[in-house]
């Protein structure tokens, strides 16, 4: 089994709960560095809890989460990020009154430690621009550099989150349902850019659009009810009579796995 | 005994004055924590009833029944006034309604001292309620007493209205998510203009019943906007019980604290809401709200 | 596909001032620069005293438009600001420069000390704790009268001394000129504050300090270092305040002046370091140059502009330009564009941002 | 590539400044003058003479301002326009109720408005604030209020009201001699309210009197006194010697009388508690309260009796102490314009105000001491209902200060 120092992410025990509502029962998971592991359930499940005990918004009420073997469970969220821990939001979170080159520079910025500079024009780092650019087309909104964020169309807003974490150089990305909204085309483009990730970058990916998991997924977690039921690969999940019973409860089974994928 | 009994009647004061923070409080709480105004011209709204008390009550039984209904209906017209003028800024954010507010209070106050002069003017209690009475071996003014019960009764009518009865329920919600309640096909716009209205009422009844605590003068109104403003976010926004939790320590602070830290006086009106705000931001009793 | 040869266009403040803006802006120097000579002794004192109510707008904006705080407080830095010049001034130096600095200094010490409690908070209580912080720093201004003397203020002030060596300033004329210069510096270090990767980051706090935090900012961190500038500023300003008008007093503390600060910021368009400027210009002119002569309405008409320029002027003067070149756009094309025409798909933002609201910011989502 | 959305908006943004710089060139075209010629000269003309008015019209403090101006006009206007034989131009501005607005309407008359001499001002923070600048300047100014005591040595600082302390020293001996017990001090927490304390005990002590305690309390903040009230009820005080004016004045003496202190432990204090305009708000408990004052309306003199029937008839007021004291800086600046022989300067004003003897004043004779203050008979008055009304009567002397 992979030692304890080259899982990218580990949780032990994780619990959350809101009142007597416990949104995570004692979730223990590991995640090896480099690997592209989706995350899915029923709605209610604790998918985006999970994240957001990972990301930082959220402190578990009980267990640890280790990055690269550190545990991070009581660092703030910014801290996380130094650590390489850095997620996309569900719904879109951006500077909606800055540029749309400006909300990359933002995180961009901080990875070069000039943030604090306060004398040269932000103009003045040409080196930034060009990186920030190079990313805007990468997550293909090249030429859309001048607009305002909040001139953006909502598949487009979601390519703009993507580019912003990846600004801020993670070697955990955590993908809270980047697909959530896009159209087919803008789908196929954000696979092709996840696959295009470099392979030493985690990617840990919350989402609904199981063709886009299936595709991209080296293993799949399944949380139902806060309960993490299984974890395997693409395969063995499909196959998995909790995974089914977990999702349909107790209906026919064909329909759901069975369309043909044209 | 002798100090004790000292100290006793400071408490009753503060009682007092705490009780009138809370009528003065409560409307601008609800206004802002609901409506999402900051309305800066509140204090005008105690000049009005104020100045209703030393226009009509004119020492009689009547004349205070006539002060308070037309101080009443004076003040629920200018929080209507009030809920016109910044119905068409509600997009634009806190900056331009107090900017607005603040305009139109400089206004009004200048109205106020052009027709009622630049001087305190007398506003007497009525006859039956002058003079003093034994309290604790000493000395206490009838009319505040009146006062503190008129107060507390008014206190627990808004409490019950606003977290008991079904209106209340209402009020609330529509503090938590207006566009919610807007989706379940209640006209929020009549529900924020009465709340502004009753608010507004509540703020002038305070300044036609206080008057003869605080009475109307140049500076005053400025001096009751910061009360407020203090009261309201001690006890947090939008909420009721707040306002009174808030009104009545303020009405200790102002009272007890000062007797027995005379020296530190300037400074403990702010700083006690600095130390509320260090240990609780969102106030004492916050309403639920979609701070 | 190689990124477009130049991106700085894609900054909000990245590119060179166009035609028209350093035409504009070399008329208001012509125009600052002339006037002494056409003014008279006390229209050159209230140019002045726009000046300084100027650069303390400025102080306001810096928090309140670019970084999204609005602030009550920005009166009790000045006040610092104020007594730390006026005592320099009557016991150390007469050279204004040094009062400036040693003011600046002593105000944003003060700011970062408040500001760390302050700066925990935002929106409502945020406002609040600076208001307390101001009207404190006000009762102080009174009490502590072994070194502010009291209510009856601190007077016997002597004369500012531009630089070492030059004689003291005894026409009105020239001390306007020290605080031209004085003010154009200060105007100038906070543009290029503004332009900066700091500046960007203020931005993003206002924006969405959530996300800010989610790549990696520590926050908290940058905003009190915004607010301890912010300070500064205000505490120079100050210190212009003492070389006009050789004397301060509590009232120059208060409310009123915080109140000055923060509506000057409002009117000449929030986050807009020309507009705050401009707002302090008309707020100075109409309270105390009109003012003084209405007997008694001065508060009236004060009161009567606030309300004509929030409903005529939503974006405040800063926006005007916008408002006037939409509107002659309209005139142009005769007949109203037709109803079917997609309107373009951008919401209509505002040139300088919709105003960050007290509460929580709901126009994002 | 889609027409960036901001570059549109460079253009507008040029125009604040634009704005900004057309609004100051239409000022500019309006007026002229030079601000780097020398100082402000208003010397040789022959024209009428210019009176600069600075008193309060908003704020706190306008119903002073109010008694001010009428007293000055109805001096003017009995001299058919005119004071020293030439004819006059008021010219007002209104002090406002801070240093800023009353040292920007100094500015306007001396530096604008060129007046030859300025008179008013009613708050003691406005004067410091315009002193250096009334120095430099060398304009003379008669003020008919404010007088910090701090306020010395200077040549062209005139007042023909009092100093702060001066009600204080006036009774602290009176006190001494007639309470037998200790005396609580309590005062509005301001300069004045220190000046007329410490004053109060600089004759108070000495002539035996012993302090219960010495509280200041919140300027303007307090309106609630009830547990300042409930101290000296609980201390051994057989009087109180207090110092408020205004809207404080109001609430302390009301709630000196609800708290049922009043009739019990006598009142003594500075006439500002019961002058003018609050005295009518007080109503009945200010009855039998003590004060000490340069005037009182009812003084039973030839001048006054002609100055307080005027008075009332064209104001339908009792003259106060303000009005008295503006009336008085009226006759000092008749008195020295019309001992000024050739060119009427400020400085030819100044030296003739200085060499004044004895003024006739409804308040009696009084002069300049060599510090510009007036060497001037005390009252002793006390709030009694006269017919109906409540008025300050005089029943005593206090001696004379000043020298």
């Amino acid at each position: 089994m992979t030692t304890e120092s080259t899982n990218a992410v580990a949780l032990h025990d994780i619990t959350v709960r809101f009142g007597q509502l416990t949104a995570l029962a004692g979730v223990s998971l590991e995640v090896p560095a480099g690997q592209r592991r989706a995350i899915i359930g029923p709605n209610g499940a604790g998918k985006s809890t999970l994240f957001s005990v990972i990301a930082g918004t959220r402190r578990p009420t009980g267990g640890r989460v280790l990055v690269d073997g550190r545990d991070i469970t009581s660092l703030p969220v910014h801290r996380r990020v130094d650590a390489g821990v850095v997620t996309t939001f569900q719904h879109s979170s951006l500077f909606l009154r800055e540029t749309v080159l400006e909300n990359v520079l933002l995180a961009v910025a901080r990875r070069a430690r000039v943030a604090h500079r306060w004398f040269r024009p932000a103009g003045a780092y040409r080196d930034l621009l060009d990186h920030s650019a190079t990313l805007l087309a990468r997550v293909g909104l090249a030429g859309r550099e001048a607009l305002l964020a909040g001139a953006l169309s909502h598949g487009e807003r979601r390519q703009l989150e993507v580019a912003v974490a990846l600004a801020a150089q993670p070697r955990v990305l955590l993908l809270d349902e980047p697909a959530a909204g896009m159209s087919p085309a803008e789908t196929d483009r954000l696979g092709q850019l996840i696959r295009g990730l470099p392979a030493d970058m985690t990617v840990l990916l919350v989402e609904h659009d199981l063709d886009l998991v299936f595709d991209l997924a080296d293993e799949v977690t399944v949380l139902h009810l806060g309960e993490h039921l299984a974890t395997a690969g693409v395969a063995e999940i499909r196959a998995d009579e909790n995974v089914q019973h977990a999702y349909l409860g107790t209906a026919d089974v064909d329909e759901l796995f069975f369309e043909e994928t044209s | 005994m002798d100090a004790l009994a000292t100290n006793l009647v400071t408490v009753v004061e503060g009682i007092a004055f705490g009780l009138l923070l809370f009528t003065l409080a409560v409307g601008l709480s609800l206004v802002f924590g609901m409506m999402d105004v900051l309305n800066l011209a509140h204090g005008t709204l105690y000049l009005v009833g104020a100045y209703a008390a030393y226009a009509l009550s004119d020492g009689s039984w009547w004349g205070l029944a006539l002060a308070v209904v037309v101080g009443t209906v004076a003040g629920a017209a200018g929080g209507g006034l009030l809920a016109g003028m910044t119905l068409p800024l509600s997009r634009r954010g806190h900056l331009d309604q107090a900017l607005l507010t603040l305009g139109v209070a400089f206004i009004a106050a200048e109205l106020f001292f052009e027709a009622f002069g630049h001087e305190v003017v007398p506003t007497a209690p009525p006859e039956a309620l002058r003079g003093s009475v034994e309290l604790f071996g000493r000395q206490y003014p009838v009319y505040r007493l009146v006062f503190i019960a008129v107060a507390a009764v008014l206190a627990l009518a808004v409490y019950l209205v606003f977290e008991r009865s079904t209106l209340g329920a209402l009020v609330r919600a529509t503090v938590a998510d207006r566009e919610m309640v807007h989706a379940m096909g209640v006209d929020t716009r009549k529900v924020l203009f009465g709340v502004f209205a009753v608010g507004a009422a509540l703020a002038a009844i305070g300044g036609t019943l206080g008057a003869p605590l605080l009475a109307p003068g140049p500076g005053i109104d400025e001096r009751v906007l910061v009360l407020s403003l203090v009261v309201v976010v001690i006890g947090g926004l939008g909420s009721v019980r707040g306002a009174l939790l808030g009104g009545l320590l303020i009405g200790q602070v102002q009272t007890l604290g000062v007797s027995l830290l005379p020296d530190l006086a300037p400074f403990l009106l702010f700083g006690a809401m600095l130390v509320v705000l260090a240990i609780k931001p969102a106030g004492l009793v916050p309403a639920g709200g979609r701070r | 596909m190689s990124p477009d040869p130049d991106l700085r266009r894609a900054l909000r403040f990245g590119l060179r001032p166009g035609r028209w803006t350093v035409l504009a802006w070399a008329a208001v120097a012509v125009v600052l620069a002339a006037a002494p000579f056409l003014l008279n002794n006390y229209q050159i004192s209230t140019l002045s005293r726009m000046l300084v109510f100027g650069l303390l707008a400025i102080s306001a904006t810096l928090l309140t438009g670019v970084t999204g705080l609005p602030t009550l407080g920005q009166a009790a830095y000045f006040g610092v600001g104020a007594y730390t010049a006026a005592i320099v001034a009557r016991d150390v130096t007469a050279i204004g420069p040094v009062q400036v600095l040693l003011a600046a200094v002593a105000a944003a010490v003060v700011a970062l000390f408040t500001g760390t409690l302050a700066t925990r908070a935002r929106g409502v209580p945020f406002l609040m704790i600076t208001l307390a912080i101001g009207e404190i720093a006000h009762s102080a201004a009174t009490s502590w009268s072994s070194i502010t003397r009291g209510s009856d203020g601190l007077s016997g002030i002597p004369r500012v001394v531009p630089l070492p060596g030059m004689s003291e300033l005894r026409l009105d004329g020239l001390v306007y000129y020290y605080v031209l210069v004085m003010a154009a510096l200060a105007y100038l270090l906070v543009r290029a504050l503004v332009r900066s990767p700091y500046g960007l980051v203020l931005r993003g706090v206002r924006d969405n300090e959530a996300r800010l935090r989610a790549i990696g900012y520590p926050t908290g961190r940058y905003v009190l270092a915004g607010f301890t500038v912010a300070g500064g500023l205000a505490g120079a300003a100050g210190a212009l305040l003492v070389s006009v008008q050789r004397f301060v007093s509590p009232g120059d503390v208060g409310f009123s002046v915080a109140a000055v600060a923060l509506l000057a910021a409002i009117i000449g368009g929030v986050g807009s370091l020309p507009g705050a400027m401009a707002g302090a210009a008309l707020v100075v002119l109409v309270r105390d140059y009109i003012g003084t002569d209405l007997g008694g309405r001065g508060p009236l008409l004060v009161g009567a502009m606030f309300v004509a320029v929030v409903y005529l002027m939503p974006q405040g003067l800063a926006g005007l330009g916008h408002q006037l070149r939409r509107w002659f756009s309209w005139r142009r094309r005769s007949t109203p564009p037709p109803a079917g025409a997609p309107s373009s798909a951008e919401p209509e933002t505002t040139p300088d941002d919709p105003q960050p609201s007290v509460g929580s910011d709901r126009s994002a989502t | 590539m889609q027409t960036p959305r901001h570059l549109t908006r460079a253009r507008s943004r040029a125009l604040p400044p634009l704005i900004a710089c057309c609004g100051l060139a239409l000022t500019l075209t309006a007026c002229g003058g030079s601000s780097l010629g020398s100082e402000g000269s208003s010397d040789g003309d022959d024209g009428p003479v210019r009176i600069g008015l600075l008193v309060p019209q908003s704020g706190i403090y306008t119903s002073l301002g109010d008694d001010m101006k009428n007293a000055f006009e109805m001096y003017v206007d009995l001299n058919d326009g005119q004071l020293g034989g030439r004819d006059v131009e008021v010219i007002l501005a209104d002090e406002g109720e801070t240093a800023d607005s009353g040292q920007a309407g100094a500015t306007k008359l001396i530096k604008s408005d060129d007046v030859h001499a300025v008179t008013g001002v009613v708050s003691s923070a406005v004067m410091n604030a315009i002193k250096d600048m009334v120095e430099d300047d060398g304009v003379p100014l008669v003020g008919s209020n404010a007088s910090p005591t701090d306020l010395v040595d200077v040549d062209y600082i005139w007042r023909t009201s009092y100093v702060n302390d001066e009600p204080g020293i006036a009774l602290g001996e009176h006190v001494a001699n007639t309470v037998d017990g200790p005396v609580y001090l309590i005062a509005a927490d301001y300069q004045a309210g220190k000046d007329e304390i410490e004053g109060f005990k600089e004759t108070f002590l000495p002539a035996g009197g012993e302090v219960a305690d010495e509280v200041y309390t919140p300027f303007p903040a307090t309106t609630n006194f009830q547990p300042y009230l409930a101290q000296i009820q609980s201390s051994d005080a057989a009087a109180v010697f207090t110092f408020y004016a205004g809207g404080a004045a109001v609430d302390f003496v009301k709630q000196y009388d609800d708290y049922g202190l009043a009739g019990n432990i006598p009142l003594y204090a500075p006439g500002f508690l019961t002058e003018g305009g609050v005295l009518p708000a007080q109503g009945a408990s200010a009855e039998g309260i003590f004060t000490s004052m340069n005037y009182s309306a009812d003084l039973d003199t030839e001048l006054n009796n002609e100055f307080a029937s005027e008075y009332v008839e064209r104001y339908d007021l009792e003259p106060t102490t303000y009005a008295m004291a503006s009336y008085d800086a009226a006759a000092v600046l008749d008195q020295a314009i019309a001992a000024v022989d050739g060119d009427l300067t400020r400085d030819s004003i100044n030296d003739a105000i200085a060499g004044l003897g004895e003024i006739d004043s409804p308040r009696g004779p009084w002069r300049f001491n060599d510090g510009g203050t007036p060497v001037q008979t005390w009252y002793l008055r006390e709030v009694a209902d006269v017919d109906g009304d409540l008025k300050n009567v005089a029943i005593g002397e206090l001696g004379e200060l000043g020298d």
